[in-house]
């Protein structure tokens, strides 16, 4: 099962300041294992940021995005103690949901 | 992985495995399936086939999108960038690097009330131009910035 | 602000020619081999402030603190238990007086060997399969960086203090401080070879000075780290035995003791620096 | 009086611990001993690399800028700059010479047999201008033969000091490529190129 992601919302003047580290591998496909065998492909595919049921962002990836992925984006319209949610799903149709409540 | 990684970097030439690398996981069949995921947008080789694949025609130079990354990164697994555009109505903001052989590294949807900026990080293979494609009011623009990757340091 | 217009200019007509944009750079500073070195340093650190932000090793603190919370091995308990020179249970801190003589042992132990001996002594965990994991690999992760993780950011901001009160402290970091000076395998390097004088650096990475004071103090407070090269977090125990691998010597056993009077020499070294492990690194 | 009676003890307790540590032949001997049952072989690095040759064991007692006495690195040069064989041809290909100085990989655990060995001269010098990634702990070689010449005896003494640097400077920091079997012949001979070539990029 997938870890943790790690999100900080916090207010940014009148809009929510969202970071999100995610733990993944983020694999290309091409490294090879101790024994010589290809490792395959292994990335998430799509993020998406709800706040208050609207998306807020969503994301389409490949596997150039780095391992253990940080993503930072803006937003207008969320308040202190509201929560903000992200869902990633990879390649491989593993997929996680994490929450934080945003800070002031 | 990082050592035969770094010789690659070191012999000039083998830069090109590590980028080939990067794309072949990426078109196989399955991964086509999700819904949601632009599969030819992320199997295309150039800038003008990416752009297409996300359905410009192409994609016009505009000084209104700024890209912010380091003109030289230590390591080119982690290489952040972020880009924002003072385009009216953007509605989606793409990285593209040039070098990787599957140039596209991820896009986003930006809605109504959400800043036309993002923040992530990305791998390059190699020093390489990197393009921030843009759509916004149903059209393509683009800016370019070219980032360096540096070699390390004790011999593998 | 001409010569920013060059350079930008250039970058934008690139062939490949990686080095254009310095070389006009440094025509017009006139000392090309100085303004070369400047601006890619401070681009590196550039490039260093801007990753600083978001650190990945933050996901292996969270994972480490599972770890030591979850009953596992036979015994089927927690480490919450384990005594890691502060008292039983006691995280916050620790690092900081590592290593140290633990009596139960009667041994100098590091971070490491202590949750090693702690999973053996508390949950039961054999040995071998304690020790079978301690770096991850392309296809393979591992707890016992998470678990260093975990420990070591409960000292973030503690300033390092190693005691060599205890005969076999002041033993081990005597020994370690002859195997920093040891030359040997077929390159003739020993640590001081590469850290052993002021403001050298080997390509373009920085080495600390590993004698004196504040580069050893930068260095030690600074590891473990999430190193964005390896795409994962990293621990002193590692950074020693990759050391030795490109000093072309045999492996440095984990845990071993030679692992752990290198790392008693160099803590000590580092006494007054503030930790801010786990950082971030190449 | 009495606080001066109970800190006399505890202050001969303090130096009778210092008095009890290690003598230097103590320590010497068991860090060696210590090291050899905490590292095991691995790959094509064997325990026997822990076995240091007199130059490595007389250098592990100097510290990086102490000074060495006069006969200690006399003695070390002579003895090194005898067992110092030369090619018949000093000077090889300097491109190939550049392709050897880029290269970092060989003789580490982690380097299969068929990994290339290289010189990794750009790790610890300055070599051209057109490598930005270089290191500092050698002194900068750029322009080494402009500045130098290309005569027969400056393409020995380079050949020579690549060959064995501890011939001309006891207990360098540089491998000894040619004595330790490193390097082969023309390596060195296109290293030697690399160097004293004017076209070569180090003489640009």
């Amino acid at each position: 099962m997938a870890d943790p992601m790690k999100i900080r919302a916090a207010m940014l003047g009148d809009k929510v300041e969202v970071k999100v580290l995610m733990s993944h591998i983020m694999e290309t496909g091409q490294r090879k294992d101790a024994k010589g065998a290809s490792i395959p492909a292994h990335f998430i595919q799509n993020v998406t940021a709800v706040h208050n049921g609207k998306t807020v962002l969503s994301a389409q990836w490949g596997p150039a995005v780095s391992t253990n992925p940080f993503l930072s984006f803006r937003f207008k319209g969320g308040k202190a103690g509201e929560k903000v949610a992200i869902t990633w799903t990879d390649n491989k149709g593993d997929k996680r949901t994490d929450e934080a409540t945003i800070s002031a | 992985m990082n050592i035969q990684r770094r010789q690659a970097l070191k012999s000039g030439g083998g830069m090109a495995v590590m980028a080939v690398a990067i794309v072949a996981g990426l078109i196989r069949p399955q991964d086509a399936l999700a819904a949601d995921w632009n599969g030819p947008a992320f199997a295309a080789k150039t800038v003008a086939d990416t752009v297409k694949a996300m359905g410009g025609a192409s994609a016009a130079d505009s000084k209104a999108i700024q890209i912010t990354a380091p003109d030289i990164a230590e390591n080119g697994m982690v290489v952040p960038i972020s880009v924002s555009s003072s385009l009216a109505n953007t509605q989606s903001i793409a990285i593209l690097v040039e070098k990787n052989p599957s140039t596209l590294s991820a896009s986003f949807d930006i809605p109504d009330g959400t800043d036309p900026f993002v923040q992530t990080r990305v791998k390059m293979g190699q020093s390489s131009n990197v393009y921030a494609v843009v759509k916004a009011d149903g059209k393509y623009y683009s800016a370019v910035k070219e980032i360096k990757v540096t070699l390390g340091g004790c011999g593998g | 602000m001409e010569r920013a217009a060059v350079v930008r200019a250039d970058n934008k007509d690139k062939g490949g020619n990686m080095l254009k944009p310095y070389l006009v750079a440094a025509v017009l500073l006139a000392t090309a081999g100085a303004a070369n070195a400047q601006n890619t340093q401070q681009e590196i650190e550039r490039y260093r402030q801007m990753i600083a932000d978001g650190n990945p090793a933050e996901l292996y603190e969270a994972k480490g603190e599972g770890i030591w919370k979850q009953k596992r091995g036979p015994k089927q308990v927690s480490l919450e238990q384990c005594d890691l020179g502060l008292g039983a249970g006691v995280v916050k801190g620790v690092y900081a007086q590592l290593p140290r003589y633990f009596k139960d042992a009667d041994r100098v132990m590091d971070l490491e060997t202590r949750l090693v001996h702690c999973m053996v002594s508390l949950q039961g965990i054999s040995e071998a399969d304690a020790k079978r994991n301690p770096f991850s690999t392309a296809d393979r992760t591992s707890d016992m960086e998470s678990l260093v993780s975990f420990v070591t950011a409960e000292s973030k901001g503690v300033k390092m203090n190693v005691s060599l009160s205890h005969q076999k402290e002041r033993e081990m970091y005597q020994l370690g401080e002859k195997m920093f000076y040891f030359r040997g395998g077929p390159y003739d390097f020993s640590c001081a070879t590469c850290h052993g004088e002021d403001a050298k650096r080997i390509r373009l990475q920085d080495l600390p000075n590993l004698t004196n004071a504040k580069d050893a103090q930068r260095a030690y407070t600074t590891w473990p780290a999430y190193r964005v090269s390896q795409s994962t977090v990293r621990t002193f125990q590692w950074r020693l035995f990759d050391c030795f691998r490109q000093q072309r010597f045999p492996a440095l056993e984990f845990t071993s003791d030679a692992s752990v009077a290198l790392t008693t020499f160099l803590a000590k070294n580092a006494n007054g620096g503030t930790l801010a492990a786990p950082a971030l690194k190449r | 009086m009495k606080t001066n009676l109970i800190l006399v003890p505890a202050a001969v307790l303090v130096l009778a611990g210092c008095a009890t540590s290690l003598s230097e032949g103590e320590a010497q001997q068991r860090s060696l001993s210590m090291m050899k049952s905490s590292f095991k072989a691995q790959g094509q690095a064997s325990l026997a690399r822990l076995d240091q040759d007199e130059v490595q064991a007389i250098c592990s007692k100097y510290r990086p800028g102490e000074s060495i006495p006069k006969e200690v690195t006399e003695k070390i040069e002579k003895a090194q700059f005898a067992a110092i064989k030369y090619p018949a041809k000093l000077m090889g290909n300097w491109q190939a010479g550049e392709r050897v100085a880029q290269i970092g990989t060989g003789f580490q655990f982690s380097d299969g047999p068929s990994a290339p060995v290289g010189a990794n001269c750009y790790a610890c010098h300055q070599m051209s201008k057109q490598e930005i990634s270089y290191g500092t702990i050698g002194p900068s070689l750029y322009q080494y033969g402009k500045l130098r010449g290309v005569s027969e005896p400056m393409q020995k003494y380079t050949y020579g000091k690549i060959y064995n640097s501890n011939a001309y400077s006891a207990c360098s920091n540089m491998p000894r490529f040619g004595h330790n079997k490193i390097l082969t012949e023309a390596q060195m001979a296109d290293l030697t190129a690399l160097l004293l070539d004017p076209a070569s990029p180090v003489n640009q």
